[in-house]
């Protein structure tokens, strides 16, 4: 086929550069770094990176942790989708809301209410008089501590691909099998699950990914059991002395790359044969009775919020009354002097507000934009080029974030060849930094989706004679929303409050929350972190809440928790 | 024994109603064809017995068994009955052979059993050897045939079909009509079948239920439904009907009645108790007309070509602005004048035009 | 001294900016422009920074000596002879004088004070009472434990034999020194090894912990400063070392809560006078030279 | 002119072949219709012209343009056709006004003058009053119909239609082929036309082409295809044939033959040049057989009524096992033995029945 230079063939270089600039030359500078430390070639770091007993051994445990935890994220936000999607339990929005606030806690303050509640004593727990005397080892920490976090921090990831797909789904496609004598279970075993094939992969291969590269949920867990991963071993390296560590944690990442696109061949594996598209258009939404069941199901739903959000809030509201960390929280010890503290004395927090609120909404609006016409172009044109494109824009969302911020600096921290100028200590390395690791996250749920459309719809448009971009906005946007949305939202959550990428990348003035919480309570002030932290839930909340407003201007189904 | 009862059923959406007070009664075994124009309630008919929607008003039993209605609604998987879907619902992510013997799987079958069944089913429909691929790769016609064995793998008690023939060309529907008939002779399964093609439904069905707006206007068998219209409505749906005035000048013995029309006098047949005189309201089919020496005079309007025969377009003189078909396989002339006798017309019973009746035969 | 100093830090951000502020009233005319983070990650930075050639600190005030002997192996540190160094002990300041100590963080032992024992002696950690109940931030990823690990080590009344004792008493090893508070003050666990300044100033705003000097003596790190080689303002970076070595420097330090490294300066509320704290012997070169040792040795003992 | 010049197309689906080798021009205004059984590759042909696939083989012009073949690939939207597709594809985001104003959209048209067309194409498919519904909320037939609707606003110079009057009733249909033909007239579009429903084809296009196995058999104008099939293939699809084996006696002036039939003697119509004698084949239509006097016996197997009339099977005696259809008013008997004399059949050109005839009429 002779290159064309149409709305479409514009947008493919556009892509290209775009992914080769944000993914492909991060990496590609880690992998220099690791056979070239220094920019002499030396294979001696990465064969005896490579040699080391402590490498494999982490990547087991990588492998392992991130595989089980996958597994329960898998179920649990599958479960919830098709609770919220396909049944008439009531209260949806509410309960969409808080099952994706999780994603706004920091994993370790989840980690550390949820040991606080399995250990001796915590602020609740001493005020409520029920602490246990100062006891036995804590089962958290260990493999399993690590893979019931990391499945509970990651189903927001499946659950909002997976709702985004039931969303499509044809009507007659679950009635046809009802008529057929299949029950609820069958239906959903033959038909719904299969069906959902892309958006279940979509979500796992991205829970899968950010299992693989979290660090909070192992190093507060797993250190203390001498349970190392990757992303552990990689921030012990760091923590070394010498000149070859750059190259070493180079070797490790090349490592936890390698692992992220395992989870991108099994997804293609899954994807690849299968046929998903369904013909005809999406009907409303299906509303299975559950009857009697019905209460017992949101029961049951409600507890797991309990457990996943409201106790891990509770500790971190508790922390953040109280003057000290420890000081048991009764009318006395409260105080709201810590809100006071950083909310109008640190100019810092405001300042941090202000700055990841930019990060995140412009990120993810420009992924979002990005998104769409990229996964069209993945599933519809398909070609290798376009295939490892995507596979390798995976990576950098897999990297620990203290990496990507050193693939940073390592581009970026002389100025740029043309332009002359430095992103080195602006906020815009970070702005690329972000851009770099939520890509994926922002594609993933919308390949789901293209592959579950029927390819006429946009063929009907281009009938019209309508260009690229007219059918972009007009029809796949439209279209997609949903997924995209769902993109959107993910991406906007996990950077609002980012710290690993941020942590190497912020200057003075360019502080970001993530950065700030850090700062607050590695510096000793655990109270106003938490303080900071729960702000930060409270204006997550009012940003989702003002969308929830404005949701009868979108397109239907793109906001998940206004239905 | 009635397998079906519906009973004053109403479905609303929104503000508009799809299916309004319709009463139905349905034998065991019986063939009864949903005719009507599009958009008149029919697939929402359908769906109501199937159970995907639930009633307004009115009550469904499926032979003593209340099943949708006063408060009650057994969902579609308990109803045991089977459907094919206008818009075919194949299941994308399953072969085509998989989509055939999804049913027997639910039954729990052998897998060596289902391959028989499946194979017998997809050859009823002409598509052996098609069992590897995947709907996607179907054209439209192949689609609809796997949604047919679909179906039929299922050996159900009771089927619905909603124009599962729409997109056959002329030779593929009368063999897949063969398929139904022996199916419905050798399972004895009560059929209800949507179509808007009314040879199809005469062809095929015990009785016809003719609706309109969500109503039924009248349920008939084909004969009688032709010949015996009890409404204008059927009077025109039917057979590519006219309904003209006439003048009724008196009964002729036998169900036979005299009639002034278009100026010339015919006799026409006309239902006990019809008028004996004033104006009356005349239905014609095309076929009862026909160009001779007598008869009232017309001018040949239009003529379209149809393989076996042309159907001419007529204007009779004395109302200029009605155009009546006429089908002949004589060589008319646009613009000719030609004289046309009436073989057979029927006068509808006094008051069919204003109220639609809705009864069952 | 005048111009921009640019200042990489793994002070507390509050200290930091106390710090820089003392700096620039005293010289007008420098502007400093500062970066936290912990140390682990600042050297992360600095090591990219150093790879892609063009290191951006004339300054590093960071954790350990531990540390600054790595960079000063590897070449990067500026010798700064002139500064003066009265009042300050000779372990306090590299020989070669291209790091000086500013101030001492100790590391001893806290408990919550609902446990059933206060522990006087590092001894008293391998005690039955303290089965599972004591915690200490990992050497391999904190430096102060690092610290803390050659020290006791180098000292021949501990030694490996206590360490592995700790590691037979259930001790566990996590994180950093934040964490440690959080346990104990959490009440996860009874005793904690960790640096005086959290648990002292946290038990002031009521927290349920308590700071103990152990009797055999307290590792220290002390938070030195040092020139980098490439300094792009070494004259800045000269008054900087200067201010911070100066008496009123320390005193700065010592109203922010930590020992002041100069001898003759008032220690902070709630600290014991400095000459009744005792100090265990610490080499830092041989730190640096068994470090991989130590840790690789640490983590069989402790898994992981 | 030619507005379309398909030569040597091949499409290929994997090891299968949809389309093969089909060469085809269209002049500019034309209404051609595609029609041929389930399968045959008629969409796909559409979806060749409309640049939705790419050729495996052969090439595609417009006027002088190549769109297609020879390295080239025109995309879509370049085309400049619109095309009604079978599975309609709506857009379910949008409403129905929004569907069908789309492509004045892209043109750039103002709100109030998109407002306008938009009504002018929802009332030419009886569907005014619809505008704000979304397609989930419509029947099958109003989806189809909304899918025309936007065919039409679009005012193209080439439009596919694929199968657009599959789910709509005869009198729709009657009121949307007169719809067609209207545009038709008025904007002079080249229109090709897939259908499976040969009297719509009949009715409606300037010419026809017969596809089999992704093959053309014949493409030709409506009478010649049904009078004159130049195939087996063809004479059996269109207008419900039969071909019988024969034996010619000789020709009987003008472009007649006398053969023998079933033991009697007939006479019937031959192409120029066909055989003077030996044994030949018949193409018959059911209309040219009639009960009569004369003629050869068959006997009655099978009586369907049709409505206008019953369409019986009739066995020949002298050929016990082939059944064909006979329309007629009379009643008869199943079992009954009837004279029954052929009015007019076409003796096929030698060697039809072998190598299917692609050729341009
Ligand atoms: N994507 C595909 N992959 C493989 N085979 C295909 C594909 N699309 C169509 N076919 C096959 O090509 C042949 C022609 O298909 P096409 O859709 O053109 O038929 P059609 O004439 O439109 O039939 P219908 O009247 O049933 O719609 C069929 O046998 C079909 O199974
Ligand atoms: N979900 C819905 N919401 C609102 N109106 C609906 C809905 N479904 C159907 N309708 C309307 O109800 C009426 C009956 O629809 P139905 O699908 O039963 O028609 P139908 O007789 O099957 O027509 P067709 O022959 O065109 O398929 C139509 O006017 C349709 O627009
Ligand atoms: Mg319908
Ligand atoms: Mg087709």
């Amino acid at each position: 086929m002779k290159p064309r230079l149409d709305g479409e063939g514009i947008a493919l270089a556009v892509l290209v550069v775009f992914v080769l600039l944000v993914s492909v030359l991060p990496v590609a500078r880690l992998v220099f770094e690791a056979f070239a430390p220094g920019g002499e070639f030396d294979l001696s770091n990465l064969s005896a990176v490579l040699s080391a007993g402590s490498t494999w051994r982490a990547t087991w445990h990588s492998l392992v942790t991130a595989f089980f935890g996958t597994a329960i994220s898998l179920i649990l936000g599958t479960v919830f989708a098709l609770a919220v999607a396909l049944t008439d339990i009531r209260a949806k929005a509410a309960l969409v809301f808080a099952f994706l606030l999780p994603l706004m806690i920091p994993p370790q303050v989840t980690a550390l209410s949820w040991a606080q509640l399995a250990g001796p004593s915590s602020p609740l727990l001493i005020t409520l008089g029920l602490a246990p005397p100062l006891g036995a080892p804590n089962p958290l920490y260990s493999a399993e501590g690590i893979i019931l976090l990391l499945g509970i921090q990651h189903a927001p990831l499946v659950f909002l691909s997976v709702r985004a797909g039931l969303r499509g789904l044809p009507r007659e496609m679950i009635e046809a099998a009802r008529a057929c004598g299949a029950g609820r279970i069958f239906v959903l075993r033959t038909i719904v699950l299969p069906m959902m094939t892309p958006a279940l992969v979509a979500g796992s291969a991205l829970a899968f990914v950010s299992a693989i590269g979290n660090f909070g949920i192992p190093a507060l867990l797993g250190i203390p059991a001498g349970y190392t991963v990757l992303p552990t071993l990689i921030y012990q390296r760091l923590a070394s002395f010498g000149p070859s560590i750059i190259s070493d944690v180079a070797v490790l990442s090349i490592l936890v790359g390698a692992l992220a696109c395992l989870g991108f061949a099994a997804q293609s594996l899954f994807v690849g044969r299968r046929d998903f598209r369904t013909v005809g258009a999406p009907s409303e939404a299906l509303r299975y009775r559950l009857g009697t069941a019905r209460l017992a199901v949101e029961i049951g739903a409600w507890g797991i919020i309990v457990l996943i959000l409201v106790v891990p809030l509770i500790a971190l509201l508790a922390t953040s009354l109280v003057s000290a960390y420890g000081v048991p929280l009764s009318e006395k010890t409260m105080t709201l002097g810590n809100y006071a503290e950083v909310l109008f004395r640190q100019d810092a927090t405001v300042r941090a507000f202000r700055n990841s609120f930019f990060l995140a909404a412009g990120a993810s609006l420009l992924l979002m934009l990005l998104a769409v016409p990229f996964a069209a172009l993945i599933v519809w044109r398909g070609g290798r080029l376009l295939k490892s494109l995507a596979m390798l824009a995976e990576v950098p969302y897999a990297l620990p974030g203290i990496v990507l911020g050193i693939a940073a600096i390592l581009i970026f921290i002389r100025p740029l060849p043309i332009f002359g100028l430095s992103l080195y200590n602006t906020i815009w390395i970070i702005f690329f930094a972000y851009l770099a690791r939520f890509l994926t996250l922002s594609l993933r749920p919308v390949v789901g989706a293209v592959q579950q459309l029927d390819r006429g719809l946009d063929e009907a448009a281009r009938m019209t004679g309508a260009g690229y971009l007219f059918r972009l906005r007009t029809v796949l946007f439209p279209l997609l929303a949903p997924a995209a949305a769902a993109g959107a939202v993910l991406t906007f959550m996990t950077s609002f409050n980012e710290l690993t990428v941020s942590a190497l990348l912020w200057s003075a003035g360019n502080e970001t929350l993530g950065v700030v919480v850090f700062n607050l309570d590695d510096g000793g002030y655990t109270v106003l972190a938490s303080a900071v932290a729960v702000v930060t839930v409270v204006a997550i909340v009012a940003i989702m809440g003002v969308t929830a407003l404005l949701a009868r201007r979108l397109p239907r189904g793109v906001l998940p928790w206004a239905d | 024994m009635t397998a079906i009862t519906i009973a004053g059923a109403l479905k609303r959406f929104g503000s508009g109603v799809a299916v309004d007070d319709v009463s139905l009664d349905i034998a065991e075994g019986e063939f009864v064809a949903l005719l009507g124009p599009s958009g008149c309630g029919k697939t929402t008919l359908l769906r109501l017995i199937a159970g995907f929607e639930t009633l307004s008003a009115g009550s469904i039993c499926f032979g003593d068994r209340l099943v949708a209605g006063e408060g009650a609604h057994v969902p579609p998987e308990k109803r045991k009955v089977a459907i094919v879907f206008q818009s075919y619902a194949l299941w994308p992510h399953m072969t085509v052979a998989e989509n055939v013997g999804y049913a027997l799987r639910v039954r729990g079958l052998g897998k060596a059993e289902r391959r028989i069944k499946i194979g017998e089913a997809l050859s009823a429909v002409e598509l052996s050897g098609f069992e590897a691929r995947r709907p996607a790769d179907l054209s439209g016609g192949q689609r609809q045939r796997v949604a047919l064995a679909r179906c039929l793998a299922m050996d159900p008690a009771v089927i619905l079909l909603d124009e599962p023939l729409a997109n056959l060309d002329v030779h593929l529907r009368a063999s897949m009509e063969e398929t139904f008939r022996a199916f419905h002779e050798r399972t004895g399964a009560t059929m209800v079948y949507v179509t808007h093609d009314q040879a199809e439904a005469m062809a095929m069905a015990d009785r016809i239920a003719v609706m309109e707006k969500g109503r039924i206007l009248q349920v008939a068998d084909p004969a009688t439904l032709y010949d015996r219209p009890t409404s204008e409505g059927v009077a025109r749906f039917v057979g590519n009907g006219r309904v003209v005035d006439c003048v009724i000048l008196g009964p002729a013995g036998g169900d036979q009645s005299r009639v002034q029309l278009f100026g010339a006098e015919s006799l026409v047949r006309a239902s006990i108790g019809a008028q004996a005189s004033g104006s009356g309201r005349l239905a014609l089919k095309p076929e009862r007309l026909a160009i001779g020496e007598s008869g009232f005079a017309a001018r040949v309007r239009k003529a379209v070509f149809k393989g076996s025969h042309t159907l001419y377009e007529i204007e009779p003189e004395a109302a200029p602005g009605l155009l009546l078909p006429l089908p002949s396989n004589e060589r008319l002339a646009i613009g000719e004048v030609v004289r046309v006798s009436v073989r057979g017309g029927w006068l509808l019973p006094a008051g069919a035009g204003a109220a639609p009746l809705a009864e069952a035969a | 001294a005048s111009g921009k100093l640019v200042l990489y830090t793994s002070q507390p951000n509050e200290d930091a900016q106390a710090t820089v502020d003392a700096f620039e009233k005293a010289n007008p005319d420098v502007d400093v422009e500062w970066v936290r983070d912990g140390t682990t990650k600042v050297m992360a930075k600095l090591q990219a920074e150093f790879a892609a050639g063009n290191p951006q600190p004339d300054l590093l005030l960071i954790a350990d000596s531990v540390t600054m002997a790595g960079l000063k192996r590897d070449d990067r540190l500026m010798a700064y002879e002139d500064a003066d160094t009265t009042g300050f002990e000779d372990g306090l300041y590299d020989k070669d004088k291209t790091y000086f100590s500013t101030k001492l963080i100790t590391t001893g032992i806290v408990n919550n004070t609902r446990a059933e024992m206060t522990p006087t002696s590092w001894k008293d950690l391998t005690k039955e009472e303290a089965k599972g109940q004591v915690t200490m931030p990992s050497p391999l990823t904190s430096g102060a434990a690092l610290v803390h690990l050659a020290a006791i080590t180098q000292n021949p009344d501990l030694g490996w034999t206590y360490v592995e004792a700790l590691a037979e008493n259930g001790a566990t090893a996590a994180g950093g020194n934040g964490g440690i508070l959080k346990a104990v003050a959490g009440g996860q666990t009874a005793y904690g090894v960790i640096v005086d300044y959290l648990p002292i100033r946290e038990a002031a705003k009521g927290s349920p912990v308590k700071f103990v000097f152990p009797t055999e003596g307290v590792s220290a790190v002390t938070e030195p400063v040092a020139i980098l080689k490439t300094a792009k303002n070494p004259e800045a970076a000269k008054a900087f070392v200067d201010f911070l070595l100066s008496e009123e420097g320390q005193k700065l330090a010592s109203t922010q809560g930590y020992l002041p490294a100069r001898e003759g300066v008032e220690p902070p509320a709630g600290f014991p006078s400095r000459d009744q704290i005792k100090l265990m012997p610490f080499d830092a070169d041989q730190a640096l030279a068994d470090a991989e040792e130590n840790k690789k040795r640490f983590s069989e003992i402790f898994g992981g």
